[in-house]
């Protein structure tokens, strides 16, 4: 019908027609503004499950923004138009993208309440600014439109991220903005070298010209474009802005973050697979499988010492990208024939991606609710809350052993699709792999021991708030759904998603 | 000049100057953001140059124009940058509909009916459909953008600024 | 030691950009122009104005200059959300 | 023959790559950002000219040899969207020395 014809434009245009309207609704009233930002990402969640289940139903989405009839892509036999492209990759991707933003709204119903009477429906615009470019990030299957809609998110988040105007806010947010705008203009350079040699901007018409004659200009896009996204995604060299960042936002924009940190690591792995596929330098997929071992390594060493509960997921979450960029990386070294061992690696990255954002969102949420009823910034003065508030006790409990890798978590299942196949190929990295898991588990109970357990907690305590609540709920169950039914995941989900990376004829054989 | 001259600023010749120079900037601006479709130039460029006013009158005026005349409190601002907001938000809805329920409304489209054949002509101002719409739109979006940004930056920042030599404004408020 | 690490680092992409702008075609002659050829060819007809990079702008590619219109906003959004936040 | 333009814009990335990373004060980073950001701007300029051509505009446009008009579209956007990020990032310098005094790096480890 045709809600679903324009599925993939609406999914960019809802939220963001949302937010431009934020600041009228919000003349009406706090309540009114806050149900309209559900209600719209409520929608966008909408239109996105049933993208979703239609490319799932087999064929690749296409909708050639602007032109008289959408699925006219190719009008000379080249496409002209920006062209948006959902296949099953990206609707997953975009799928988490948009329900973790729909459970930011509902988090930040109570909890920014009290913090920020005055600018709150510039932090709603912002949110929901951020969603329509995640949403654009993910669907989009044009060059140009990719470095715009980086901006986008780059430039919501940075001024989500200094929205409680402390000091160190405006540094983090400042450090973010550096390195955020030099990645995303290499970027640009690396889309210009594309131009100036193809005279295209659009990924599967370039995918179809590279598959012909390749020459080192695109090696050299690919590299400055890869660097970029690394850039963007917090890996290791550059993973400085990120502890800083988590550690000055408020929680449900750290979880938007990091969907974003996933969305550039997917946009990555769109481009070295669907587009560069055959041009594509075994070095580049062991470049990555490096730098993921590497990050696992750094993040989960510099996380032990940590006293700021954020700071410290900040660096599990450069852990956690780690883990993804091991999985995928081993699938793209077997790029061409991807079969076996290194089409398990890719799936259990992308299974891994999936269950990183929920278990550090649930976390994140669990850490800012103990803020939010504590009233506490720091770690040390809180403790002993298991007496006080049981349930979150036993959500912080779960998030743990997700991130942990634990077997009844989905974490687990993910993680042990990565060691596996990664072992085939160099027995280090999973060893590598195994002992980050391990020091993770042992980090967290040490953070639960000193804010759940011991003397019951003496300051007044509030009521997790029902919004909270719910949000949490919602991530614990999910959680726990993948770890119990990783097969139903698996291959209702996963496999055609990898099997769609895989190979790229059908991804240009839908525009071209 | 009803206006009460305030003594901050720059001397009165430049402040007539500023207030005459204003009306030619503010019309070249809008020709070149409404003649987008037919001579270079266009939204952008058009809502940059009408952008120069607002910068001009508070280099002129100085910033305790903006801070005294309205109410001390950021609720002055708060009330220009709604009404910046919300005529951008309703102004964005048409190239909103315009790019993503796809473009039947340009060259064909019942705006302006007048469809262009290939080749050098002199230009005529009905043509282009909705674009000329668009224009306009994206023009003050990018005019109250920079404006706002630029009375941000400069009139809420509270360090020590050279003020003119001669204050007779009131103790700035801490 | 830092300072000569990020100086190589520099030199290194120095020369890496170098050579790869050294590949491209020589200035003034582009190799591939077929979408600017068509767009040139049916601008007018298309989208009914003279000025074929405002048509590219407002209708071939509507959505980059939607998505920099929303950046412009975003920012706008952001610095007043700084200044505002500071006022607490 | 080397052509110039592209040199041009090697040169003016390094120089703002090399300025972002060596100088401390917060200023000099975000001019760095911008030179940055007017050269990447020069390259996808440069790359839509061809020789002897005019401004893609029919309006008593001279003669039909145009250069390419999507490399201008995207610059221009790329300018707008370097506007933005330089803006924001002025008001956080700003914010910044209000809050701390002082706009150099090194002092509060900011960018180490």
């Amino acid at each position: 019908m045709i809600l679903l014809e324009h599925a993939p434009a609406l999914a960019i245009a809802v939220p963001l027609l949302a937010a431009l309207a934020t600041p009228l609704v919000s003349k009406a009233g706090k309540r009114i503004r806050n149900l309209w930002v559900i209600l719209s990402l409520a929608f966008a969640e909408f239109v996105v499950i049933m993208l979703g289940r239609d490319v799932l139903a087999g064929n690749v989405h296409v909708y050639s923004v602007g032109a008289s009839v959408p699925s006219l892509t190719s009008t000379g036999g080249f496409p002209i138009r920006i062209i948006l492209v959902a296949d099953a990759m990206s609707a997953l991707v975009s799928l988490a993208a948009m329900s973790i933003a729909l459970l930011a709204a509902i988090y930040s119903w109570r909890f920014m309440e009290e913090h920020h009477s005055l600018g709150l429906d510039k932090f709603y615009t912002l949110l929901l600014l951020l969603a329509a470019g995640m949403m654009g990030l993910s669907l989009t299957g044009d060059f140009f439109t990719l470095f715009v809609f980086i901006e986008v998110v780059s430039i919501s988040s940075a001024g989500l991220i200094a929205f409680f105007s402390s000091g160190e806010s405006f540094e983090a947010a400042f450090k973010y903005m550096v390195i955020s705008a030099t990645g995303s203009l290499l970027l640009l350079f690396g889309i210009g070298l594309l131009y100036g040699k193809y005279g295209m901007l659009n990924m599967a018409a370039i995918a179809n010209e590279v598959s012909m004659q390749h020459s080192f200009l695109d090696i050299a896009a690919l590299s400055l474009m890869v660097s970029a996204l690394l850039l963007k995604s917090g890996s290791v060299p550059v993973h400085m802005w990120k502890p800083d960042a988590y550690q000055e936002a408020p929680a449900q924009v750290v979880i938007m973050m990091l969907t974003i940190t996933l969305l550039s690591l997917y946009v990555m792995f769109r481009i070295c697979f669907s587009v560069f596929s055959l041009v594509l330098p075994v070095t580049m997929g062991w470049l990555i499988v490096i730098l993921g071992a590497m990050s696992v390594f750094v993040g989960v060493t510099m996380a032990m010492p940590q006293r700021n509960l954020k700071r410290l997921i900040g660096y599990a979450a450069v852990a956690e990208i780690g883990y993804v960029m091991l999985g995928a990386g081993t699938g793209l070294i077997a790029m061409p024939n991807v079969s076996g061992f290194a089409m398990q690696a890719l799936s259990g990255g992308i299974f891994h991606m999936i269950n990183d954002v929920l278990d550090l969102s649930l976390m994140l949420l669990a850490a800012g609710t103990v803020f939010y009823i504590t009233r506490q910034q720091d770690i040390n003065e809180v403790g002993g809350l298991a007496h006080k508030s049981g349930y979150l006790a036993v959500l912080f409990m779960i998030s743990m052993l997700a991130i942990a890798g634990m077997p009844p978590m989905g974490g687990f299942a993910s993680k042990l699709m990565i060691y596996e196949s990664v072992y085939y190929f160099n027995p280090l990295l999973s060893i590598i792999g195994i002992l980050g898991s391990i020091m993770l588990l042992a980090i967290f109970v040490k953070i639960f021991a000193s804010v759940f357990l011991g003397v019951p907690y003496k300051g007044s305590v509030r009521q997790v708030p029902k919004s909270m609540m719910f949000a949490m709920c919602v991530l614990a169950f999910f959680i726990l759904f993948f770890g119990i039914f990783p097969n139903l995941a698996l291959d209702l989900l996963i496999t055609p998603a990898a099997e769609a990376l895989i190979n790229p004829q059908a991804y240009i054989g839908g525009v071209v | 000049m009803k206006r009460k001259i305030h003594d901050t600023g720059l001397s009165p010749i430049v402040k007539m100057a500023v207030c005459i120079l204003a009306v030619p900037v503010a019309t070249f601006g809008f020709y070149v953001a409404l003649h987008g479709h037919l001579t270079p130039g266009g939204g952008f460029a058009g809502g940059a140059v009408i952008a120069t006013i607002t910068a001009m009158f508070l280099v002129a005026f100085g910033r305790d124009v903006i801070k005294s005349q309205h109410s001390k409190s950021f609720s002055s601002l708060r009330t220009i940058k709604s009404i910046g907001i919300t005529t951008f938000g309703i102004l964005i809805f048409i190239s909103l509909s315009a790019t993503f329920l796809h473009q039947y409304l340009t060259s064909s489209g019942w705006f302006f009916r007048v469809t262009v054949p290939f080749g050098p002509n002199p230009g005529y101002l009905g043509t282009g459909g909705i674009i000329p719409l668009m224009n306009l739109a994206v023009g003050l979006e990018v005019v109250v953008g920079l404006s706002l940004a630029v009375i941000l930056l400069l009139v809420s920042s509270k360090e020590g600024h050279t003020e003119a030599p001669v204050e007779k404004m009131g103790r700035r408020e801490e | 030691m830092k300072e000569k690490t990020k100086a190589g680092t520099l030199l290194v992409l120095f020369a890496f950009l170098f050579v790869a702008v050294l590949s491209l075609h020589p200035f003034g002659r582009p190799t591939d122009t077929r979408m600017d050829d068509y767009l040139i060819q049916n601008g007018q007809l298309e989208t009914g104005c003279n000025n074929i990079v405002t048509s590219v702008l407002f209708d071939y590619r509507a959505l980059d200059t939607l998505g920099e219109t929303t950046v412009l906003f975003a920012a706008t959004c952001g610095i007043f959300a700084a200044f505002l936040g500071r006022k607490r | 023959m080397i052509s110039t333009p592209f040199m041009a814009v090697v040169v003016l990335v390094l120089f703002g790559l090399s300025a972002m990373v060596f100088k401390r004060n917060l200023i000099k980073i975000v001019m760095a950002v911008h030179v940055m950001g007017s050269g990447v701007n020069l390259f996808l300029i440069s790359l839509g000219y061809r020789a002897g051509s005019t401004a893609p505009i029919f309006t008593n446009a001279p003669k039909l040899e145009m250069a390419l008009p999507v490399p201008q579209a995207l610059t221009l956007t790329s300018i707008v969207i370097n506007i933005a990020v330089v803006a924001l990032m002025l008001t956080f310098a700003a914010l910044i020395y209000e809050h701390y005094g002082t706009l150099d790096a090194r002092k509060r480890r900011l960018l180490e």
